[in-house]
């Protein structure tokens, strides 16, 4: 898995390639926990890049926007997320709990 | 249809049970699900199904990352794969799993107890068994589906 | 020329595609001014796909940038010139005028 | 540095004096500008200098866009690229345009101006000639350019 990251004047884009499993979701994890840390709530998962994600992903994508929307301050938004992990997102019930946008552009355009 | 009756493949392997695995895992099982001519999407819930699997060995059933490893074979026959993980770790009763808050209210969701919940609708028959010589015995069958028309 | 355009929180993108001369520039004032009209001034211009802009395109360029830049209530960015448009615009002294981003993505997070 | 000396290859179209010509006329040139091997901002450059002189043509010689022609003409000598752009509009007197202006507040900007101003700066050699019996005569010649080394 590799992480790029890139802040907006409203939002920062996390840029993920490879696979969020068990080995890895903890990087991942660490990464959207320093931008909630510091106060900023906006996030944008750029999964256009992401070949694989497990429930351990999940679960680190439920805390996240978890920690975003309290207090209405923010939300976690997912773009241009690969087919076959679109449809194993609606197995987990995921499809309500985040907006989705085909493009990165749109997402940061959101905030 | 035609009807072509090929002899299984199978093949096993032997991986360390650390989470640094999953990825060889997944591979090994990923091509087992081409080679039985899945498509894409399906492919890829294999692939999730036994990732989710092996992660709950060694989480739940080794107790975290050890010495301890997972057997892995596949078995193609007509457009069945059946998928079979081995370990030696605790064995546990899958029946007082409750299952998963999957409720659309973020704030009532728990991160965890969707593995179990995601083998179960992917594969088309999920069956534990802690009685074997060998370890405990999961085995996983995946069905091609085709399309009505 | 073709012009596409879309609508963002904070932004709109033009999105022009072809050639942008006396024969056309007007076509792109008329969407221009339909943003600065309804109070839109924050603009970002897609020139990736342009293949050509004269003067006349130019001059639009400027008329837009005055209107959205008075009172600072706005402005209009360039995002994804390609190489020989800039040396073009380097001649006409445009790098002063405007703010140039290699992605649209990053023209929209800075609104 | 091998010299080859080539014939002169040149070509003459005549164009209705609209701003639907641009194109044509741009492609024309820039055609030419790939033939005198020049690079790919070279290129453009020469075409954006004839699509300013074309547009001048049609807005202020002929006063808009109506009956008259624009005929180009394009000679490749060497390294070389001349285009000789004619009309049968009003003469002018270049002398008097003045310098536009460049600043970089954008409020004292006004758009225009700018089209004299880059044919010059693009251009090696801007001529224009009211006297020619065959009308308005401007002549432009660009020279490739050779990187140090
Ligand atoms: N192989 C296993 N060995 C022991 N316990 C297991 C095993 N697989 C699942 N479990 C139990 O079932 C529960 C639910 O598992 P799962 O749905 O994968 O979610 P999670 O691992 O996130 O808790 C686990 O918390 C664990 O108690
Ligand atoms: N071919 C021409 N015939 C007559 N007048 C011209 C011609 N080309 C340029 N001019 C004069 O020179 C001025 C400057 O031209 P230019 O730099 O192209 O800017 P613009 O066309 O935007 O005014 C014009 O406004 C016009 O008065």
């Amino acid at each position: 898995m590799e992480i790029a990251t890139r802040e907006f004047k409203r939002c920062a884009v996390i840029e993920v390639s490879g696979r969020i499993d068990s080995a890895t979701a903890p990087q991942l994890a660490a990464v959207l926990h320093d931008y909630t840390d510091k106060g900023q709530y906006n996030l944008v998962l750029d999964m256009s890049d992401v070949d694989f994600i497990s429930s351990a992903g999940l679960r680190v994508l439920i805390d996240t926007q978890k920690t975003c929307e309290r207090l209405n301050r923010g939300r976690l938004v997912l773009a241009d997320v690969p087919e076959p992990i679109c449809e194993a997102f609606d197995l987990a019930g995921f499809v309500a709990l985040f907006d989705f946008y085909d493009e990165v552009v749109e997402a940061v355009g959101t905030f | 249809m035609s009807l072509v009756v090929l002899m299984p493949r199978t093949q096993t392997r032997t991986f360390p049970a650390r989470y640094e695995s999953l990825a060889a895992i997944d591979r090994f099982v990923a091509a087992a699900a081409e080679e039985a001519s899945f498509d894409e999407c399906t492919v890829y819930q294999v692939e999730l199904a036994v990732d989710e699997a092996c992660s709950n060995i060694i989480e739940h059933a080794y107790g975290g990352e050890g010495s301890g490893t997972i057997e892995c074979s596949y078995r193609i026959q007509d457009e069945e794969l059946t998928v079979i993980l081995r370990d030696q770790g605790q064995p546990f009763d899958p029946e007082t799993v409750p299952e998963p808050n999957l409720s659309a209210n973020i704030q009532e969701r728990t991160g965890g107890g969707l593995g179990l919940y995601m083998i179960r609708q992917i594969m088309d028959e999920v069956n534990f068994d802690f009685e074997s010589e060998a370890g405990n015995v999961l085995t996983m069958v995946k069905r091609k589906k085709h399309s009505m028309r």
